[in-house]
């Protein structure tokens, strides 16, 4: 493979089209080029559409993806289906690349139970909402499943922001000293809500952390999909090899709101923003497949057809979904409920009953 | 007097305070430049600079615990947590460290430090956006808590946590940040700590409630106009406790009912019930009663109206007492 | 039977449950090498091996963070926290997540983890050493809290907390880890979650109390002899409460009074005032009456001894109720 | 200066008479050198006293820190008076070393009230138990200093352990931000309590940290008086400059038990503890200084004479103290106490006295 020079070592596969020669990443045949195409014009298109289905009313407030998509299929298309996935609510779809419906993610946000899936179905880890927390579940569970004798990795996703909790911290150590087979994935999309990395940390990199705890740590350009595959691919290679964790530090741009709730004018440059969304990674990989001449007009829009489709589909289905029922308040808390859930229950309905 | 929204009030009750005292600094997760997530430190940053109203990372101890540092420079640093249940990380420095800092020092440093939340749900958020955690606060020795229901008392309360030499944590109740207008007090205004507010007065029930309880209670009460008249005490400081008022509020009725909307078990309406149970007995007529929300997680949001307290469990509570 | 110390009932529950079920592993700080500060843990890493009694990092929301990872790999994990005020950090993941996330997976995901902690004070320890925090953790909606006061409750609930499929916090009294000694049965020996203990009867008074306080109990009720003929009664299990124990032995003297190590305010005996005040008003003939902690910083050990609910205060509180 | 070079940088000044020549330190007159020596014996002096008057039933629970004596003068006497120093239990006595009376540390370790002082008399922190909370503590004290312009700096000293908790972490990172000038001194004994190093971290150094935050790190022979003043006087040098924190890792071995209450026989070599012991800090110095022809053994005898003297005065203070009154437990929680604690007080009392 040639992985271009790059500054503070970010390693990258797709070249320019111009001075900067494109890469290849070895071992991929074009179906899996192709595969991981379909894939990124999939959460792109869940992306768009979600943003869409929010000023709709038809789902709440949304954490946009959009630009980070290339971070998400990258590293998700170098694991098995057997790896589990700890995603944080920037990675609320990522679970689509593995077949779970789309209606599920959006009754997710919609605030509906529908949008609760069974973990264990997928590999895939309930959405973690606060900042961090998950990387000692992700470690946990690697190091458990290593225990057990089990072949199994686990990824985390979370930002540069939470690079800055103890929840990190502790989690990366423990997944260090206990040698777990996890892949500690950070998108340093270098914003935190309106908090620039600058004010975040004063490391040169945050890849620079790694050392600190006795693992690997890799920079790679997150809007290059083929540049986190390959990274990803070999974190889970030394994963596998029994070498533990190593954390990737992929880096790329924010150019669009936090969240639907929040309003970037007050404090990131647009300008800015502009041209980084040039450099967006689904636009990039599709130049880099038709300059290989491997992805035909007929291709792509089949692609973008098919994801449109399943969209439609999805909000159909979510938005079909019977209203939660109101004893949902009372399940799950507990595999046996205390008595006073049931009398509870019992008043609430005889209140509003009546 | 202007008309406020709940957290425009809290925004104007910052820009007197960090005018006032030049010792007074905001720290916290998107404060600054963004002027926070609701707007309630807008205007801080650009008029008091980068120094006095500061970005942090994204570390809840870490602001915290250098708020306490702070506080040995001679600051008197006001942390915001982003949201209630976000604060969990910051408790073990609360409970180890700020309420017990100036007694280990002999009473000879003060820690005047404000912790303060937009907390509770109702919003239509997602998980972990919602939670009521004033318990967990109540209960650390050495800290004082308190939840204004008032675009006035959210101003009030404010500086008087600011100006406390002692920390306290301020819970403000998001639901009504922007849904709630009221008349606020122009320029300096503090409302003291210590002191329930009688919201009206009544003579068959007494209700008492806190934060975004309080308009609910009212609710119910005019749900109950003809039927019973009721009493309501806004609690405003759940520590220290305003504990005359509220027996004498108890003691008025006989009959009280107590809303709470975090979960039931060990909640603050339990010390408030229990305080009645040992001081109030030959007051009381019926049982007292606790309007809760229930022993369980803060539900996905399309059923969350049934977690909380409502008009109907208020009215139902209120009419069991009535007929007991 | 063996006649055994609290802490080494402890240490003979693991031993049987780690050979009973080869999923349940224990991990923390110290519990390994070294067998535990208090040597709850002693033998377990020599016979199950160092991946079945883990020495962790020093990081204690990593430890709890890593066991709810832990449980969905399949393992019952076990977590120390060396004492009661160093389990503070782990408040964050125990609300978060330990307490949601069965919920979160629709009920599909069981997380049987146990948080076990020596707690309390009265052993002449630097700061730190002495908290009593259960009220933090029965607030906690999603998790069973537990409180031993004999070595063989000690043995048998840590064996019902590692065996059932939800979360459960243990705390255990250290002041009686070695100072009391009790017969134990040998071998399995399992107390269910959920029921409280009738440690005597009585017909004038009811003294409710769990953990350390229960000793101290029974101590008052013995200088009351001649005088009053109390009922006592072991609470075990704070969530889920045994509701119907603690009425019918409020019921049975109509004069209670609650029992607590922990600051008063908004602590777990409010919670048991609390249902009294709602549920028992008829069968009370006097107050409900609580003698707890007081409402600061744990203090300087040489004073401990006042801080703490002494036979005198608990005397004094019955006599209150015996006279009104 | 000559620092020798040593396995993975650690900084060394003192030679072993032998092989490895004696450095020397810059700017360190004769006086400097004896002063530095006087609270080696001081410190050392402290700790064995207290093990004494543990057994004797005079003081509680103790933490040993024989052996890391050096690690502290070291430090502490790179910091100007109005520097703050934030201790943790194994540096209890460093107050010592200014000034702060010996009859008070132990008064702390014996749970008297006498015990807490006032930090702003000696501009040392209360003693911090809670592992590594203290560390934001001083970052932010440093950042509010710098704050109002007033030149100081803080130092923080914990352990080894305690680089694994999460507070170090979000104080570390804070302080690196902020560029408060703040020294994070971790004395790398390298146990905590029964656990090693090796299973704290599977960072090849503590001292790696540093990068992830941006600020130095330094590693330094713990037993080394010298080396360890110098490395602080470089930092603090920095931090003055508005350069922001630096991480010393001073390296030594904890030859005695974590504490009064602790057996290390289960876990520990003893054999590596009694060659450990042989290299302990106050002794390699004094071999210094007397290769320098510095120290006399009248000098040194003196130096002893009237550490032992302060010690024997220092328990017999402590030990005066009349007991404390009930009154404290409602002191000092709040500057207002509720009316509660009045009235708390006055039932205590008379219950108590009846
Ligand atoms: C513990 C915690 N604190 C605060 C928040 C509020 N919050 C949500 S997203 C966010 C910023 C996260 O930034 P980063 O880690 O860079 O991830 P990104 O959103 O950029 O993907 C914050 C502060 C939270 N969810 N959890
Ligand atoms: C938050 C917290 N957890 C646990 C403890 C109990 N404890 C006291 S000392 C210690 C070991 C500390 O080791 P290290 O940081 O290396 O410092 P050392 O004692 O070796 O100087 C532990 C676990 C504590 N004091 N605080
Ligand atoms: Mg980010
Ligand atoms: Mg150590």
């Amino acid at each position: 493979m040639a992985v271009l020079p790059a500054e503070q070592d970010l390693r990258r596969v797709i070249g320019d089209g111009e001075g900067v020669p494109d890469g290849e990443v070895e071992g991929l045949s074009e179906a899996d080029l192709l595969e991981q195409h379909r894939q990124l014009v999939l959460l792109r298109t869940y992306d768009e559409r979600s943003v869409v289905y929010h000023r709709q009313g038809r789902i709440g407030t949304y954490a946009i993806f959009w630009g980070h998509e290339a971070m998400q299929v990258g590293s998700a298309y170098a694991l098995e289906r057997e790896d589990w996935i700890f995603p944080s609510y920037r990675e609320s779809a990522i679970g689509l690349l593995r077949g779970l419906p789309a209606a599920t993610i959006l009754s997710w946000w919609r605030g509906h139970p529908a949008g609760w899936w069974n973990p264990q179905d997928w590999n895939v880890a309930s959405i973690c909402v606060p900042i961090g927390t998950h990387v000692p579940h992700a470690a946990g569970l690697a190091w458990g499943k290593k225990l057990r004798g089990e072949n199994v990795c686990a990824i985390a996703y979370f930002g540069d922001g939470a690079t800055s909790e103890g929840a990190f911290h502790e989690g990366a150590n423990l997944a260090a000293v206990t040698r777990a087979p996890v892949i500690l994935f950070c998108n340093n999309n270098p914003w935190a809500i309106s908090t620039p990395l600058s004010a975040q940390t004063a490391a040169e990199t945050l890849a620079d952390k790694a050392a600190g705890y006795g693992m690997p740590g890799v920079r790679v350009d997150g809007a290059d999909v083929l540049a986190v595959y390959e990274a990803t691919r070999e974190a889970v290679a030394r994963a596998r090899a029994g070498e533990g964790p190593t954390l990737i530090e992929a880096v790329t741009y924010r150019t669009a709101p936090h969240a639907t709730a929040d309003d970037p004018e007050a404090y990131i440059d647009l300008e800015r923003v502009e041209e980084e969304r040039q450099r967006e990674c689904v636009g990039r990989y599709e130049a880099y497949l038709r300059r290989l001449g491997v992805l035909s007009d007929e291709a792509a829009e089949a692609v973008r057809a098919e994801a449109a489709e399943l969209m439609r589909e999805g909000i159909r289905a979510a938005e079909a979904e019977p209203p939660a029922d109101l004893s949902l308040l009372f399940s799950h808390a507990y595999a046996e409920p205390p008595p006073s859930f049931a009398s509870d229950l019992a008043e609430l309905r005889r209140v509003l009953g009546g | 007097m202007a008309e406020l929204t709940l957290v425009e009030a809290i925004n104007d009750g910052f820009h007197v305070e960090l005018e006032r005292d030049a010792d007074v600094m905001v720290l916290g997760e998107d404060v600054g430049r963004a002027g926070g997530v609701f707007r309630a430190t807008a205007g801080l940053r650009d008029r008091f600079g980068p120094d006095r109203c500061v970005d942090t990372p994204l570390a809840e101890a870490g602001i915290l615990g250098s708020a306490v540092g702070l506080c040995m420079a001679g600051w008197r640093p006001v942390c915001e947590m982003q949201y209630d249940a976000f604060s969990y990380p910051c408790l073990d420095q609360l409970i180890t460290h700020v309420g017990r800092y100036r007694w280990r020092t002999g009473g000879a440093m003060a820690f005047p430090l404000v912790v303060r939340m937009p907390y509770g749900g109702g919003v239509r958020a997602p998980e972990l956006h919602d939670d009521s955690p004033e318990a967990y606060y109540v209960h650390t020795p050495g800290v004082k808590v308190a939840i204004p229901s008032t675009p006035a008392d959210a101003k009030g309360l404010l500086a008087a946590a600011i100006r406390d030499p002692d920390p306290v944590v301020v819970l403000e109740p998001k639901l009504h940040y922007r849904t709630m207008r009221g008349e606020v007090p122009e320029g300096e205004h503090v409302v003291p700590l210590g002191q329930a507010r009688t919201v009206r007065e009544g003579d068959d029930l007494t209700f008492v409630a806190y934060g975004s309880m309080v308009p609910l209670a009212e609710q119910a009460a005019d749900a109950l106009a003809g039927e019973a008249s009721v009493e309501i005490l806004d609690i405003r400081t759940l520590k220290p406790l305003d504990e005359d008022a509220l027996l004498a509020a108890a003691a008025k009725t006989g009959r009280v009912v107590i809303v709470q909307e975090a979960p039931r078990t060990a909640g603050y309406a339990a010390e408030l019930a229990a305080i009645l149970a040992e001081k109030a007995m030959l007051d009381l007529r019926a049982p007292v009663v606790r309007v809760t929300g229930y022993d369980v997680t803060y539900p996905y949001w399309q059923i969350e109206d049934a977690y909380m307290p409502s008009v109907e469990r208020v009215v139902d509570a209120a009419h069991k007492l009535l007929a007991f």
